[in-house]
């Protein structure tokens, strides 16, 4: 259990990576991506973790009360406005890729080698 | 606090809150006025950064977000704000980047007409990271300037709606978004580790954790994301594909600042974050020169083998981002002070020709320079610019490049990486002759390898007033050809402070003189371009057999940049695995 | 909690997995919402509901609807060639 | 590279990084043990210094609000980017085909579902409104608010159909509301400056603990980014829904009732 997190980071990186380079389809290639993403996720948010401890909310509890380390919360919430943000370019761009190219096929899709 | 103090945020907030007006009113301003107030923004934000820069040489100039200082937390081991650490190299990069940007929207002038001001919105978003990206002092704010400066480009690149333009934004939003979640998980690793984001306090951290795993990770990673944003073998593979599809004002940004911004980084991240650790200076002196070597060759070759221009000049750049790589890794003040006045003087002669693209672009609707063979004689200002910027980057001994190769080169260790200096330089210098004597002066020769380069005919928004092109171009190659004396006085106090930003002191440069290099350069630049001039159509089989033996080996390195971004991808892992094989030789022995 | 962290890190991991191995991109995105929705309850066993709110938010509501628009779009786009 | 080198080098690369990943992961600190200072000083300090009691919204309003002004320019620079990569290739069919696709059979709505998403969507922006103002004390903000908003103004849609929704939700309102979100956080950023102390300082009074005014500079703040992103993400949707173009027929189940 001491180790899982890390591992579980790890894996999620890794699949994402692989499911890029085995894609045939850009949207797919944008939810691996995703998969990647989950990663630093998962990573940021195990790290503030302690165990017995409550969220950094000081609403029911008092201040003072153990609680999680809120900065990696504050970084992650800028991780997933990223990932949005990311993630919509990527979309406009593959939903552009269709309409001028036809296919969202990578193996088709090679930038200054149409001519030939 | 003093005034520099107050003022240092402005030089982000300046170009944040233009980007956000300008947003905000899109539906009702007046055409032309995005173009204004871009303009007046980033020279507004040049001439601050450069004042901030001269005052930063009494001592680096802080600012704490929120007066959050050190202070406040009360404890030594914790930093609870967001700095800004302006030492004066960060902030004349920051400088140099502003101004790059004012010429860039002087030359887009009349580019983008139709869309109200979204252009100089995503520009200003840009300019506002690049500076972020130069001033903080915070790993994790780092990142956030990494990744807005990434988001910008990556919109900017798929502006044109090219079936090109859409393939390579695609590739390199990807490859880059990759390299911010490397960057990222190194930032947690190093979070996890130290219990802080503040550079200063983590470099003091790491000096005495020394060779921990976790430290050598946190670089690995770093290290990844950054040479891919400064396109270092094997991680480079996707700027080819952006730089010459993006629209011109955005490749000269993206290739005169942004690429070599990445290097800035990785540079002050080295010096004052990892110095502390002995594996990671080993890494960076052995490999790291080693990858910094092999790159400038590669860029070399694949520059000299291209006729699609702007593909030409971004390889050039992967090649000279290698030669920036070697004065990375030498860690000595006077390496830094040859990687910075690299970086000045290849921006500029970058920017300039990127900027000889786009009036190609605009009044031919083609860069290829076999389709435009003698067309560009009436531009021939352009094609002196050109010609100027070739003979800089092929070992012109006068300059700011001359200078900075100078510097750089009596710090490398061995003979082998001078001579990839001096054979890469030549290389991307003779292929930009080639192409300036064949547009504008028509000047023949049967095409060599280039012939079977990628091409394709584009075009950009012609009838722009023609002197507002001109007029940035000719500026920036001017401005690359002023003595380096200018400058050293400067660059030899700000070195030494990029190291430490709280030491004193200047380094002492060597003293002018050593052209041989340049010389040697030079003369290779002339051979080969006289070469691929005077070359005659191979009739006989010798003649057939030499070129079929020259064109193979450019063919094979060619496939490797196949355009499909599975590839570029393995690529990639296939260098975090080296780097991280490195350091594990490196750390654990 | 120590079992449910396991159960729901190890359930992250298998529906990433799930994310990269649908083919398909009609299939994917309800994959791509069920790993949002299963990050969010992650989330909210680590202790932090604010990102797990925000990843609820986003994972499985906007991305999805984003990926489902440009699949439409897509559709016709093929439908008309 | 045919597709079975390509793999065969990627899993070569990834195991020679396994015995990295290795080292790395057993060096950690342990999941679950005391986490960083930094952390544990905000947790102790914040309370007192700003009397609020969300430590997530201290954190990104106030300690590290510029991670968070680069956020929402990040934010900004998408949309604009996803604006511009749209529009700039409409044109070109705009004219031939403004009907509905062809081959789906347009749903209509019963009465009922109209009501519930009447009913809903005001609502709903009541709730994000809510979670807004109360992203200083309990878990929200004005980022997770927006994106509510933004499924409240998609409930517009699904109840009155795409043309409604367009002229209900105009598209230089949301643009202008972007905007003004993200000038009003610049500016919180920068005003400070003409006191003379640094940027993002809290000028205001921090106001009562557990209050809906507490927190000082971090209310102006937030309302900025829950501008920003509702009006960001209302942009981005209009947009990406623009590009199927089907006015009355319905290409999104219901997804944002999570």
């Amino acid at each position: 259990m001491t180790l899982l997190p890390w591992l579980v980071t790890a894996w999620l990186f890794g699949i994402g990576i692989y499911g890029i380079v085995t894609s045939r389809d850009y949207v797919h290639i944008i939810g691996s991506l995703s998969v990647c993403q989950s990663s630093t996720y998962v990573l940021l948010l195990s790290i503030g973790f302690r165990w017995h401890s409550g969220p950094p909310i000081f609403y029911e509890h008092p201040p003072g009360t153990a609680s999680v380390d809120p900065v990696v919360h504050a970084l992650v919430l800028t991780d997933i406005v990223v990932g949005a943000a990311v993630t919509a370019l990527l979309l406009v761009i593959a939903l552009q890729v269709h309409k001028r190219c036809g296919t969202t096929d990578p193996q088709q899709l090679r930038p200054l080698r149409h001519t030939k | 606090m003093s005034a520099a103090e107050t003022l240092l945020p402005l030089a982000v907030l300046a170009p944040l809150g233009a980007a956000a007006l300008l947003a905000l009113l899109a539906h009702w301003l007046p055409a032309r006025s995005g173009d204004c107030l871009a303009i007046v923004t980033s020279i507004a934000v040049a001439i601050l950064c450069g004042w901030i820069a001269d005052h930063a040489l009494h001592g680096a100039i802080p600012h704490w977000f929120g007066g959050w200082t050190p202070a406040s937390s009360h404890r030594s081991d914790v930093v609870l704000g967001i700095g800004f650490l302006a030492d004066p190299a960060s902030a004349a990069v920051a400088c140099f980047c502003a101004f790059l940007f004012a010429m860039s929207f002087l030359f887009a002038w009349g580019y983008f007409d139709e869309v109200h001001s979204h252009f100089h919105v995503l520009m200003l978003l840009f300019l506002a990271a690049m500076i972020g990206f130069c001033l903080t002092h915070d790993l994790f704010n780092l990142f956030v300037w990494f990744e807005l400066m990434s988001v910008a480009a990556f919109a900017l690149t798929a502006y044109p709606l090219g079936q090109s333009s859409l393939e390579g934004a695609f590739n390199f939003t990807v490859t880059n978004a990759i390299a911010s979640f490397l960057m990222l998980l190194g930032v947690g690793l190093l979070y996890a580790r130290f219990g802080t984001m503040d550079i200063s306090l983590m470099g003091r951290e790491i000096g005495r954790a020394g060779s921990d795993p976790v430290v050598l990770a946190g670089f690995c990673l770093l290290a990844a994301a950054l040479l891919t944003k400064a396109a270092i073998l094997p991680f480079h593979m996707w700027l080819a594909d952006a730089h010459a599809v993006a629209p011109s004002p955005v490749s000269v940004i993206f290739s005169g600042a942004m690429v070599s911004l990445g290097l800035f980084g990785l540079a002050k991240l080295i010096v004052q974050l990892f110095a502390g650790s002995q594996a990671v200076v080993a890494v960076v002196h052995g490999p790291l020169l080693w990858l910094g070597a092999a790159t400038a060759i590669l860029g070399g070759l694949m520059a000299w083998s291209q006729r699609h221009l702007k593909r030409l000049l971004a390889f050039s750049t992967i090649s000279h981002l290698g030669i920036m790589l070697i004065g990375v890794a030498t860690l000595q003040a006077t390496g830094i002070a040859g990687l910075l006045l690299y970086l000045l003087g290849h921006g500029l002669v970058k920017g300039a020709l990127f900027m000889v693209a786009g009036i190609l672009l605009a009044r031919h609707n083609s860069i290829d320079e076999i389709a435009l063979y003698g067309k560009g004689r009436p531009l021939w200002p352009a094609g002196l610019a050109m010609v100027a910027g070739g003979v800089m980057l092929g070992g012109l001994p006068y300059g700011l490049l001359h200078s900075a190769t100078h510097l750089i080169d009596g710090q490398v260790p061995g003979e082998a990486a001078s001579a990839a200096m001096i054979v890469s330089g030549a290389l991307t210098g003779a292929a930009v002759l080639r192409s300036a004597l064949r547009i504008f002066f028509g000047w023949s020769g049967a095409p060599g390898p280039e012939r079977a380069a990628p091409t394709e005919r584009e075009h950009e928004m012609p009838d722009r007033p023609m002197i507002l092109m001109m007029l940035p171009c000719l500026i920036l190659t001017a401005l690359a050809l002023a003595p380096a004396s200018l400058a050293t006085p400067f660059i030899t106090r700000a070195a030494p402070r990029l190291l430490d930003p709280f030491g004193s002191g200047a380094v002492a440069l060597p003293t002018a003189g050593g052209v041989s290099a340049s010389l040697a350069t030079l003369a290779i630049t002339l051979a080969l371009t006289l070469l691929a001039l005077l070359r005659h159509r191979p009739t006989s089989s010798g003649g057939r057999a030499i070129a079929r033996v020259e064109r193979a080996p450019l063919a094979a390195i060619d496939a490797l940049h196949s355009g499909l971004l599975p590839d570029y991808v393995t690529w990639g892992t296939v260098g975090l695995a080296l780097l991280a094989s490195c350091a594990a030789a490196f750390g654990f022995t | 909690m120590k079992a449910i962290l396991a159960a729901l890190l190890l359930l992250a991991a298998c529906s990433g997995l799930l994310v990269v191995l649908s083919r398909d991109p009609k299939r994917q995105v309800f994959a791509i919402a069920a790993n949002g929705l299963v990050l969010g309850l992650l989330f909210t066993a680590l202790q932090a509901p604010d990102v797990a709110l925000s990843e609820i938010a986003v994972g499985t509501a906007l991305t999805p609807l984003l990926y489902l628009v440009t699949l439409a779009a897509i559709a016709m786009n093929r439908a008309r060639q | 590279m045919t597709a079975r080198w390509r793999l065969g080098l990627l899993i070569a690369a990834m195991l020679a990084l396994a015995p990295a990943v290795w080292a790395v992961v057993t060096a950690l600190p342990p999941f679950g043990s005391p986490t960083a200072a930094y952390g544990q000083v905000v947790n102790r300090l914040l309370p007192h210094l700003r009397t609020v009691s969300n430590m997530v919204a201290a954190v990104n309003f106030d300690v590290r609000g510029l991670d968070t002004l680069g956020e929402e320019s990040m934010l900004l620079c998408a949309v604009t980017g996803a604006v511009v990569l749209l529009r700039g290739s409409r044109g070109e069919d705009r004219a031939e085909h403004a009907g509905r696709v062809p081959g789906r059979a347009t749903i209509e709505r019963d009465d009922a579902s109209i009501v519930v998403c009447r009913i809903g969507a005001p609502i709903l922006l009541a709730f994000s409104a809510y979670v807004a103002l109360h992203g200083t004390v309990t878990p929200g903000g004005g980022f997770q608010a927006g994106a509510i908003a933004v499924s409240a103004l998609l409930l517009v849609y699904l109840g009155d159909g795409y043309a409604r929704w367009r002229s209900r939700v105009p598209h230089p309102l949301m643009a202008f509301i972007e905007g003004l979100g993200a000038l009003l956080f610049v500016l919180c950023a920068a005003l400070p400056l003409a006191w003379s102390v640094p940027a993002l300082t809290s000028l205001l009074p921090t106001g009562k603990w557990k209050d809906l005014y507490s927190g000082g500079l971090m209310v102006p703040v937030n309302i900025g980014v829950a501008l920003a992103v509702l009006g960001g993400f209302a942009v981005l949707v209009a947009e990406f829904m623009e590009e199927t173009r089907t006015p009355e027929s319905d290409p999104v189940p219901d997804e944002e009732d999570a």
